[in-house]
């Protein structure tokens, strides 16, 4: 009954900012294009997973709902950020396994202006009262850390956020569609140091679809298949004596992609990862294998994961600018990482990209998947 | 509720939400717990040890000083929050191994390194409906450490 | 690769009023009781699924990892009340498939006080405006249905709840332990005609538990494994010209998993149901197929669900007795399922049950299974 | 803002969020749809046909006029809701099949009986933030009806 899984079609609503759409709207047009993409029709669809944080009960009903009503099994998805790319692996896991041919992911978020805030109850305590709860905060100690142990400077991180609005600027679905300067984003307003308002993602609204499919039901689509070729994903991982890890363990988790998937980092042509802010590239170039350990900085600022460098990392513009609805992010990056892989990705192509690798990070775990055509 | 009832009711020293202290017995800290099977330490307290998965930790007061382990340089408040931007939001490693999220007190923000020494600082953060004291805590440099 | 699914084990936390409790200490009592029930340790788990509706970002992190912070991947289910089945039914596909051979799904739920309402965005609407929001009355207006196709008395569903009340008061971790009369469940406040406030489930917080394992691994722990035979979940189906259906298509479900258990609703033991308002019973006896379609008011009322009737509902109280913490209800559904098939469900037995079902609806789906021993 | 521009810009009437209504030109309904391949008609209205997957469904308004598909009788009030209890919730079912949720008016409760005649009443509701005219719809016995 195994199967290789394909991403058969892509689809998003614009990212931006769009407070007079429902989610229902945003998904039908993402998951409408999706199907058009996959050459398939909704009643084609064996199950749905709709991805989403904050959306309400009956999400699920009121995205899916929008394409049809047939009954088919639709869970909602959680995992903060990382939420439609989870909901991708569980869809993968059943096709890989026989259990559906065709599979559909939503992922969708309208979000509530101003900066992520952390984990929380709903009780005022003493993260509240201190005024620790600040998302950016979390990334900025962590770059803080990175330049006192490896000499990283505030320019490598700002300079990632100055690609990604490069990339950005190429990519008609993204919520900034214009170039910054490296000078921008340094001067803009401090928030965390060295974290400035441009090297935080935006508050955005969207909605990502993607249709996965068994090999024998995408062959019949397409002779020229992108297959979701390995995923796996995980929590933090509590060692005693080590300091928490990120969102999950990384570098881990990477190594177990590229076992499975029979590739290493140097075998990987573009990639997505999750740049909440902008310190992440610079710890992730290093935690997948991209560069060693805290070089993380001198790698980005020479231009290694630009369109065009050794390994091309955010195509799209990124969360920091393509924009991050976080329901949608994960779905959003397989979008675009299949567009690189099929040769549609316009003036973002990566020339003869074949291997992908997506890593989407969220409270409460990580996800690594390797694309390959 | 009525004015006899709070003069008969002294106000107690409650520890605010989401924070860990021992408060009123010897010398004030945060507590933690500490599992009798393999020795490990854990802030927050926690019932099952995550090293060894024994259950039933013992409570502990954790150690007053410590390292910051990393911090950044808050620019803009939360709502709701009491202290004022800029501030200086840390972790702080103590001799247990554990980290504690927390702030800085008594610091010029500019002038904050990873690895300078710190102590505990225990105030009252409010008062609460019952008219307690509502106990928080920060961390300030350690008067004598390397700052 | 294909394995049975044996659910080797389960625990509750017990359901009522906590308003000083986290979910993690609910979820632990749980997970700790369904580990020790099931004989293995946190670490032999390989993945996790929280089941919970309104507790926020990272409540996998803050469920699970008070157990342990393995790395394990944890991903958060929602689907309403029938959430807890739903990861359930995704931990059994998984384990069905060799993927995992011990997964655990933690059901969690602190509920606001009040009657649930029902799917709502966050801007105030014209369901707001009219009042029409009103969780009960959509049970209320079914069984105003059933009562004029089919002469269906107020008594019949009040029934329900009498009976529910007396299984509760056997099941020490129920919310209310106390029976009580016909008379008090029709002379209690009217809260939507026909249902009165001890025909809706109340407002509960509680946790539930439940580790499923592959039959290779389960019968190192076990010689007399319950199995998870059966499971499917779906959600409405539009035909044109056909009033709406409830949460799902729930005889068209129940088919399905008997067609795929081999068996029919003769062949049924023991059965818990969705009993959120009393009318669930009524509707669902006929849905499942234990009476003729609109008999179900005179079935109920002759007996034939209760504990020495032909087919026992909600041996454990269901949701009117036991408690209805949305997010972990539908674990506490199988938990009490599993006891009953062992012959460990005490006063509350049903002799020799061999074969139970379960059926757990929320807005957004439904899901039945099949239990075998 | 000015007292000015609020006398040049009459008040609009416009439907409350969550209903679906044709306003002001000839007679008012509900607005539903209507798919132009398969007939099939639909409240609310949306884009994709559910019978045979048409998108781009055509905008009509629907009957005025309904029979109860079923109720009941709300005794208490939700936060935040016009209606006082006790209110009749209903479904309407239109002679094009679809079945609108609403609430009754003008009806004693204890009178209403599934398959009463209805008609609606669309009415004024609120006014909103810019003055306009918020309408809402309910259903009543139609006059003259089976009631
Ligand atoms: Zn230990
Ligand atoms: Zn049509």
């Amino acid at each position: 009954m195994s199967s290789r899984v394909v991403v058969l079609g892509v689809g998003l609503h614009p990212f931006g900012r769009h407070p007079d759409k429902s989610i229902g709207e945003m998904a039908r047009v993402a998951g409408l294009a999706a199907l058009k993409d996959a050459g398939v029709e909704y009643k084609d669809v064996q199950a749905g997973f709709c991805a989403h944080v904050n959306q309400g009960v009956g999400a699920g009903l009121r995205t899916f709902g929008q394409l049809g009503m047939t009954g088919i099994p639709v869970t909602n998805i959680e995992l903060a950020c990382a939420s439609s790319s989870r909901a991708a692996m569980l869809s993968a896991d059943a096709i890989a396994n026989g259990l559906y041919d065709v599979v559909m992911v939503i992922g969708v978020e309208k979000m509530e202006r101003g900066l992520l805030s952390g984990v929380g109850g709903k009780e005022f305590g003493y993260n509240d009262a201190m005024g620790i709860n600040l998302m950016p905060a979390i990334y900025a100690m962590w770059a803080q850390r990175h330049m006192h142990l490896h000499g990283t400077k505030h320019e490598h991180f700002a300079k990632v956020s100055e690609k990604a609005h490069r990339n950005g600027a190429l990519n008609p679905n993204a919520q900034y569609q214009k170039a910054i300067s490296l000078e921008d984003v340094l001067t803009s307003r401090m928030i965390a140091d060295p974290i400035t308002l441009y090297e935080c993602s935006p508050t955005t609204d969207g909605a990502s679809a993607v249709i996965l499919a068994s090999e024998a039901v995408a062959r019949k689509h397409t002779n020229a298949p992108v297959f979701l070729d390995t995923w796996v994903g995980g929590t933090p991982e509590y060692h005693r004596g080590e300091a928490e890890q990120a969102e999950g363990p990384n570098a881990v988790l990477a190594q177990k992609a590229y076992e499975a998937g029979g590739l290493g980092p140097e075998d990987v042509d573009v990639c997505q990862i999750h740049d909440a802010f902008s310190p992440g590239e610079v710890f992730l170039a290093e935690e997948l294998g991209f560069c060693p350990e805290g070089e993380g900085g001198p790698f980005i600022w020479e231009g290694n994961t630009e369109i065009g460098g050794r390994i091309p990392i955010n195509t799209d513009g990124g969360l920091l600018s393509r924009g991050h609805p976080i329901g949608a992010t994960g779905g959003a990056m397989i979008t675009e990482l299949a567009l690189q892989l099929r040769g549609d990705a316009g003036q973002r192509q990566v020339p003869d990209a074949k291997t992908a690798l997506l890593h989407n990070a969220g409270i409460g775990g990580v996800n690594v998947m390797v694309l390959k055509r | 509720m009525s004015t006899e009832s709070s003069v008969e009711k002294p106000a107690q020293r409650v520890a605010i939400k989401g924070a860990s202290l021992r408060l009123g017995e010897g010398e004030e800290a945060l507590e933690g717990c500490r599992c009798p099977d393999c020795g490990d330490t854990f802030y927050p307290p926690r019932t099952v040890c995550l090293s060894c998965y024994h259950e039933g930790l013992d409570r502990v007061a954790l150690s007053r000083c410590g390292a910051l382990h990393t911090f950044t340089i808050a620019r803009m408040a939360l709502p709701g929050a009491f202290v004022k931007a800029p501030y200086v939001i840390a972790q702080v490693q103590l001799p247990e191994g554990v980290i504690i999220p927390t702030v800085l007190d008594d610091v010029d923000p500019e002038s904050v390194q990873i690895g300078m020494e710190l102590e505990i600082v225990i105030e009252k953060a409010m008062s609460d409906a019952e008219g307690n004291d509502v106990m928080a805590f920060k961390f300030r440099p350690l008067k004598g450490g390397a700052a």
